[in-house]
C-alpha cells in the first residue's frame, strides 16, 4: 500500500476532490498548513512597519491507497491541482507497511478504502 | 415630521474656501423659563437620539463583517468607517444645503441652501432646533444611507472604488431625493408621507446596493455553472447578532427622533407610541421571519431571524407615527415574510447580495411605504408614486455610476485578489491575525 | 418605586382577536407651560432608560456565548433573540394585562387588566407616564428575566422547548408573581420593598434556571463518574467582558429607571443617588469578586470578576433607593463573596449551570431582598416573605414546566446531537464558518 | 467648562472608617416649577453623559484588546475591568476629595475636600447638580485617564502591578492634577483652558503610558537587535473598530457633558454645537490618517484610521467650546496626521507603545491644549503652560512608580510568560479556548 | 522503529489517550484534521442554500514507537476510539528509520521514548 | 530521497528556518500541532475547577529533501531548536520513494527542491 501527502492550493481542493472522485478514490484527510516554497510570499504593512510573510497557506492531503490506486491517485491531484503557475504543490509518496480499519479491525488492503 | 422649515441665517453658496469664514454665532434671544427649558428639552431629546442613530454605523458594521467570509473582514469595517468619515465631511459641506435648500433655489427637484451649516435664529423655545443638532441628526442619517451599499457589495469592489460611491451618494444622490421628501420638495407637496425614511434612507441604499450587485456581479462560487446557488457561510455571527441588536438600539433614535421634538402633550404621546410600535414590528419581524424560514428550509436559521428583525425596522420606519400597535405587529410581520422571499428571489435571480442588504432595505424600504397608504391613511397614491420614485433614482443613478468604474476599470478585484481575500490584497492587513482559518472557503 | 397605580382606560378582558381594534389614541387635555414640560422630561427620562434596558439583552447574549463552546453559539444567540422577540409580542397580548392588573380582578393574587395597551389619559403633568413607554419600559424587564435562564440551561436543550419555556415564562410566570409586588398584589400590600427587581426580575430568573440546569442534568463531560467536576472553558472572553460592560451599561436604566420620574426634587435626587450607588456596588462587587477568587484559587480569574460586577449590581437593584454609598459598598461586596461562593456550591451539588446564572441572580436576587431589610430599613419580615416567596414560584412553575417537557421527551438533544453541538444539530449552522476550532472540546 | 464651584456640604477630612458614617441626605427646598424642571434636565442630562462616558470603558477594552495577540486577551480586559471597578471605589474615597478640594485647603497645588461624596444642597434650579452625579461623570473621567495606559503596557506588565499603577493614578495622579484646573487650583488661575481634558485626561494617562513603555521596555521580538522594527500584529480588528465605535459614542457624554449643563439657550447651543464639532473632528481625523498613512506606507491602513479618529477625539477636547466647525475639521485633520507620525516617531525611538496610546491621547492631548490656543482665542502662554505641565506631571510621577515597581522585581514578567502569554501565565486561562490560534506569533 | 498515524473521532481522544497511557505510552503529536470517508456527512441549510458538509472534524495522532510497542500501541488505540459505527476510524503504520530527540541529540530507540 | 518531520517549540520557528536557509533548504510545510511528551503541562483553573493541560502547542515542521541534505537538514533543525530543556522536540526521519512537483510534473531528485 501506498500513502500519498500532498500539499496544494487552498481554491484547488475542490476541483482535486473531483478529480479524486471520478477515479474511485473518496477517502481522505486533509489538514490546514503553511507552505514555504519557490513561491515567494508577500508584504504586510502594518501601523507603517513592513513585514514579509513567507508561510503561505496551503492543504495538506492525506490518502492511503492500495498499490493499484498509487498511480490514478496522482494523476488526479495533479489533474485538480495543476496551473502551471509557482505554488502548485508537492506530492510525497511513501510506503505503508500496514493500515487498520478501527471500526472492524480489517487489515491491510481490504481496510484502505 | 421632519423638518420642513426653512433654513434660518442660510448662507449664500460660495465657493469652498469660503467654508472657512463659517462660525456659528451664539445669541440667545431673551425668553421665559418655560420656553427655556423647553428649548433645552428638545435639543437635548435630538441629540440623543442622532447618538442613537450614529451608534448604528457600528451595527451596520457588525452585521456585514459577521455575515461575510474573515478574509474580507478588514475591508468591510473600513468601508463603514469611511461612510461616517467621508460621509460627515460631505454632508457638511455640501449635501446639508442640497436636502434642505430653503427657498435657496424654488422648485421641488433641486436646490442649494449653501456650504455649512446656518447659524443659529435667535429664538429659543419648544421644537426650535439649534442648527447644531439637526446636522447631526441628519448627518447621522446620511451615513446609514451609505453603508447600507457596503453589505450588498461585499467581497470584490474595490477599496478606492468604494471610497468614490460613498462620496457620490452622501454628497448628492441621497441629499437630492431627501430634499424632494425632507426638504419640501415634488414628493412632499405631493402628500407623500415617510415619516423617518423607510423610502428616503432604507430604500434608496437598498437598492443602490442591488444597483452595485448587479453591475458588480456575484463573488465566485456563489452560483454554479448550472445556476444553482452555493451557500457561502459568514465566519462569525456573533458578531452579527450582537450588530443587529445594536442596530435596534439606534432605531430607537432613528424613529422616535424623528418627531423631531418631544415637548408638547402630542409630541410626547407620538415618541412614545412610536416607540412602541418600532419595538413590536422588530420582534414580529424576527419572529415571523425566523418561523417562515422554518417551515421553507426545515430548521431554524439565525441569520433569518436577524434579517427579519431589520426587516420589521425597515417596514415600520415610515408609518410608525401613523399606525396603531396591532398594525405595527402586522406590518413587522409581514416584512419578516418579504425578507427571506427577498432572498429567495435573488438566488434564483443570480443575484449575489451578501448580507441581505436588498430584501431588508430596499424591498421592505418599499413595503414601509406602501404600509403607510394602507394602514396609516395616507394617500395610497402618493405612496405609491414616493415608494417608485425614490428607489428608482437610488438604482437609476448607481446603475451608472458602478457602469462608469467598471468601465474604467477600477470596480471589481481581480479573480486572485478576491479569493486572497480584501484584507490581504487590497489592505495588506489580517483582521484575526494568529487565528488559524480554513482557507478552503 | 413601581407604578402600583390602576391602569387608565383598561380595556376588558376580549379576545385575542379583539387585539386588532386597540388603536391609542392621542388627546392631550390643557396644561400649564410647566406641566408639559415635565410630562416631557419623565416620559423622555423613561424611553431613554427603556432603551438602555433593552440594550441589556445584548450584554446577556455575550456573556452567556462567551462563556460556553464555540459549537453553541448561535443557539444561544438565537435564544436571546427570541427571548426578546417572543417576550415583546407575548407580554404585549397577555403578560403586561396580567402584571398590571388595575381593579380588574380583585384579590392580591392573581388579575387581569385586558389585552394590549391601555390608551392614554388626558392628563398630563410631571410623574404621569404615557401607557406606551410604560409598556416599553416594562416589557424589556420581561425579556430580561426571560433570558437568565438561557444561560443555565445552555449547551443541551432542544430549541423548541426553550421557545416553550421562554413564551410560558414571559406571558404567565414572570407577570403573575410580578403582579404580587409591582402590580399592587399581596407582598406589595405586607410591605415588601423591591425597588427595581432584585426579586420580581433576577431571582425569578435565577430560580426558573436553576430548575432547568436540575432537570437537564449537567452537560456530558460535565462531571466524571466520580462527581468531580471538568472545567469546560468558555470559547471567547472578549464577548463576555463586552457583555458586561454592556450589561452594567443597560443597568443605569434599569435601576434609576424604575424610580419611574426625574422631575421633582426628590425624584432628582434619587435617581442620581441610585446610579452611583449601583456603580458603587458594581465595582465592589467584581474588585472583592476577583479578590476572593485570587485567594481561593490563587490567580484571578477574568470570569470570576465578571460574574461578580453582575452580582453586585443584583444585590443593589431591589435597595438601590434605600441604602447610602457606604452600604451600596458593603452590599456589592457581599455579592462578589457570594457569587464566587455560589459557583462553588453548584459544583459541589454537581448542578451543572454553565454561566453562573444562580449565583449571580438567584442567590445575589435573595441578598438584594434581604439587604433591602438590614440597610434599607424595610421591615425584615416582609423582606424574607418576598425574598422566599418570588424564588419558590420561578422554582417551583418551572420545576413542572420542565419536568412535562422532559416527560414528552422533548427537553433534551441526543448525546450525539450534544457532541456535536446544537448549532450543527439544531440549527445545521455554524457560527464561526472558516474558523478552525480544537473539536476534542 | 468644568464644575469650579466648591463642593457644598464638605466633610472635613477624617479617616477611612469615618466613611462608614456618610450617608446623602434628601431635603429639597421649596423651588419653582421651572427650577424644577430644570434641575430635572439638567441633572438627568449629566447622568446620561455620565453613562455614556461610562461606556468608553468598554471601548478601550476592545481597541485594546484587538490590537494586541490573542494571548493578552484576558489580561487586557480584566485590567480594563478593574481600572474601572477601582478607579470607583477610590476615586470616591479619595480621589473626588482630592480632584474637588474646595475651600478646605487653600492653594493651587493640593487639597483635600474630605472623603467620599459631600450631601447635596437644598438648593434646587438649572445648573444645580446633585452630588451624586456630578461624582458619577467624574469617576467616569477618572478610570478612562487609568485605562489609557493599559494598551501602552500590553503584553509584558505583570497584572499585580497594573492593580498598583491603577490605584494610584486614580487616587492620586490623576485627581491632583485634575485640581489644578477644574479643581480651581493654579492652571486655572492662570487662565488656562481645557473643556473636557485634552490635558486633563487624556495628556495624563497617555505621557502616563509612556513612561510605562519606556521603563518596561519593548515587548520580545518587537525591535531586532539592529534595531529594525517587527510588525506585531493585532489579533481581531473587527473588536478594535467597534471598541472604537464605542469611544467615538462615548465622547458624545465626554465632550458635550462637560458643559455641566444643557438649561439656558446658551449652555443648550453651546452643548449642540460641542457635538458636532466633535464629530467633525473625529471624521476629519479618521479619514486624514487614511490617506496620509496610504501615502506614506501605499496602501489603505485599517488601523491608521480608527487611531486617527480617536486622535481626532482627543485634539478637539480641550477646545470643542471655543472653535468653530471648519476650525475643528482642521484641528482633528492635523491629529490624524500627527498620530501617524507619532507612531513612526515611537518605532524610531524604539519605544514599544502596542496601541498608540501615546500618539493619541499624548501627542494629540497637546494638541488639543495648544489648538485651543491657536483657534480658540485662548491665551497662548497658559495653554502651552497647561499642555506642558500636565503632561510633565503624569510621565515624572509615573517614570517613578513604573520605576520602584521595576527596583522591586515585580514589574515585568518573565521571558518565558511573556511568550506564552499572560493569559495562561498570569491568569491560567485562555480568552479562546477551541479556537486554533498559531502560536508562532 | 515505527510511526504510527491515526484518524479517529474527536471526542473519543481523551479515551484513546487513556488506553494509551495503560500500555505505557505518553508521547505523542495531536492536529485537528477534516476527514472525508464512509461516514458521509451531514447538511447545513444557510440562508435557504443547501450545502453538502462532507469534511468531518477529525483528530489526527502521530505517534513514534519502537517496534516491540508497535502492536500495543495498535491494540491501545483500537480500544479507545472503538464504538463499532461507521467514522471510527483508521491507522497507519510507517517504518521509522531514524528518530533524533533534540534536546539531547540522541538518536534511534534511545530517542523515540 | 528523505521526509523530515520535526516537532518543535512555537517560538523556535524563526530560528529553525533561519538555520535550515544557511544550508540551503528553503522549502517546507509547517502545521501547528499539540504536543504530548516529558515536558508535563500545566494547570488551568477555570471558575474554580482545576484542569491539567498536558497537550502543548508545538509546530511541526514537514521537509522533503534529498539524501545529501538529510544530514544537514536535521542539524540545522537541531541547532534552532535545542535550547536543552525539556520539550525541545524531536525529529523522524523516513525514507521517501516518490516525490512529484504538480507544476512541471517533474519526479524525483528534480522536483524535491
Ligand atoms: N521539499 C519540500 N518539503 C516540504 N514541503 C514542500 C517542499 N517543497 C514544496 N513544499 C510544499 O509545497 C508548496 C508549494 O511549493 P512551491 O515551491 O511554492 O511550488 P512549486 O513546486 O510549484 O514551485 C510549498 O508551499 C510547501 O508547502
Ligand atoms: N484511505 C484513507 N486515507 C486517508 N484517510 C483516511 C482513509 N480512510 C479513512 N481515512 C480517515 O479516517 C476517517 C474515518 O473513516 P471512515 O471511512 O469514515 O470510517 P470507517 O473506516 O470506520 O468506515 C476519515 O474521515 C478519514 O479522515
Ligand atoms: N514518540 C513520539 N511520537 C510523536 N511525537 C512525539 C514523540 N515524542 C515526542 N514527541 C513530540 O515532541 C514534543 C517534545 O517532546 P518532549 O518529550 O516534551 O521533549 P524532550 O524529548 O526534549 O523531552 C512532544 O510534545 C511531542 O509533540
Amino acid at each position: 500500500m501506498k500513502y500519498i501527502i500532498a500539499m496544494i492550493q487552498p481554491h484547488k481542493l475542490t476541483d482535486v476532490k473531483a478529480a479524486l472522485a471520478e477515479v474511485g478514490v473518496r477517502k481522505m484527510t486533509v489538514t490546514n498548513a503553511l507552505g514555504c516554497g519557490s513561491q515567494g510570499g508577500y508584504t504586510e504593512v502594518y501601523r507603517g512597519v513592513p513585514s514579509e510573510i513567507n508561510l503561505l497557506k496551503k492543504i495538506k492531503l492525506e490518502i492511503g491507497v492500495n498499490e493499484e490506486y498509487t498511480d490514478k491517485t496522482v494523476q488526479a491531484i495533479i489533474k485538480g491541482a495543476k496551473t502551471g503557475e509557482i505554488g502548485d504543490g508537492k506530492i510525497f509518496v511513501f510506503d505503508l507497511p500496514e493500515c487498520i480499519r478501527i471500526r472492524t479491525e480489517e487489515k491491510g488492503n481490504d481496510a484502505i478504502g | 415630521m421632519k423638518r420642513l422649515t426653512l433654513k434660518t441665517g442660510v448662507l449664500s453658496a460660495g465657493l469652498l474656501v469660503a467654508a472657512a469664514l463659517f462660525s456659528p454665532q451664539l445669541h440667545a434671544a431673551e425668553a421665559t423659563a418655560d420656553a427655556v427649558n423647553a428649548y433645552a428639552i428638545d435639543n437635548f431629546f435630538l441629540f440623543i437620539c442622532a447618538v442613537l442613530v450614529l451608534f448604528m454605523q457600528a451595527g451596520f458594521a457588525l452585521v456585514e463583517t459577521g455575515l461575510n467570509a474573515a478574509k474580507n473582514t478588514v475591508n468591510i469595517l473600513f468601508k463603514n468607517l469611511m461612510d461616517l468619515s467621508i460621509g460627515a465631511i460631505l454632508f457638511y459641506f455640501i449635501g446639508y444645503g442640497l436636502m434642505y435648500p430653503g427657498g435657496a433655489f424654488e422648485g421641488g427637484w433641486f436646490g442649494f441652501g449653501g456650504f455649512g451649516i446656518g447659524s443659529a435664529s435667535s429664538e429659543i423655545g419648544a421644537g426650535v432646533l439649534h442648527p447644531a443638532v439637526d446636522f447631526l441628526f441628519q448627518v447621522a442619517f446620511a451615513a446609514t444611507a451609505a453603508t447600507i451599499v457596503s453589505g450588498a457589495v461585499a467581497g470584490r469592489m474595490q477599496f478606492k472604488s468604494y471610497l468614490i460611491y460613498s462620496a457620490v451618494l452622501t454628497a448628492f444622490i441621497y441629499p437630492i431625493s431627501g430634499m424632494w421628501k425632507w426638504g419640501g420638495g415634488w414628493l412632499n407637496t405631493l402628500g407623500f408621507h415617510d415619516f423617518a425614511g423607510s423610502l428616503v434612507v432604507h430604500a434608496l441604499g437598498g437598492f443602490a446596493g442591488l444597483a452595485g450587485a448587479i453591475v458588480l456581479g456575484p463573488r465566485l462560487g456563489r452560483f454554479n455553472a448550472d445556476g444553482k446557488p452555493n451557500a457561502m457561510p459568514g465566519h462569525n455571527l456573533a458578531l452579527s447578532t450582537l450588530g443587529v441588536f445594536i442596530l435596534l438600539i439606534g432605531w430607537y433614535g432613528f424613529n422616535p427622533g424623528s418627531q423631531l421634538a418631544v415637548v408638547g402633550g402630542d409630541n410626547t404621546a407620538a415618541v412614545m407610541i412610536i416607540a412602541t410600535n418600532t419595538t413590536l414590528a422588530a420582534t414580529a419581524g424576527a419572529f415571523v421571519a425566523m418561523m417562515f424560514a422554518w417551515a421553507l428550509f426545515k430548521k431554524p436559521d439565525l441569520t433569518m431571524g436577524l434579517n427579519g428583525m431589520l426587516a420589521g425596522l425597515v417596514a415600520i420606519t415610515a408609518n410608525c407615527d401613523a399606525v396603531d400597535y396591532n398594525e405595527a405587529l402586522i406590518i413587522g410581520a409581514v416584512g419578516g415574510i418579504l425578507v427571506v422571499s427577498g432572498i429567495k428571489l435573488l438566488d434564483m435571480l443570480k443575484i449575489d447580495d451578501p448580507v441581505g442588504a436588498w430584501p431588508v432595505h430596499g424591498l421592505n424600504g418599499i413595503w414601509g411605504g406602501i404600509a403607510a397608504g394602507i394602514f396609516g391613511g395616507k394617500p395610497l397614491m402618493a405612496q405609491l408614486i414616493g415608494s417608485t420614485a425614490i428607489p428608482l433614482w437610488g438604482f437609476g443613478t448607481m446603475l451608472v455610476l458602478f457602469g462608469i468604474l467598471k468601465a474604467i476599470g477600477i470596480l471589481r478585484v481581480s479573480r486572485e485578489e478576491e479569493m486572497k481575500g480584501l484584507d490581504i490584497s487590497e489592505h495588506e492587513e489580517e483582521a484575526y491575525y494568529g487565528f488559524e482559518i480554513f482557507t478552503t472557503q
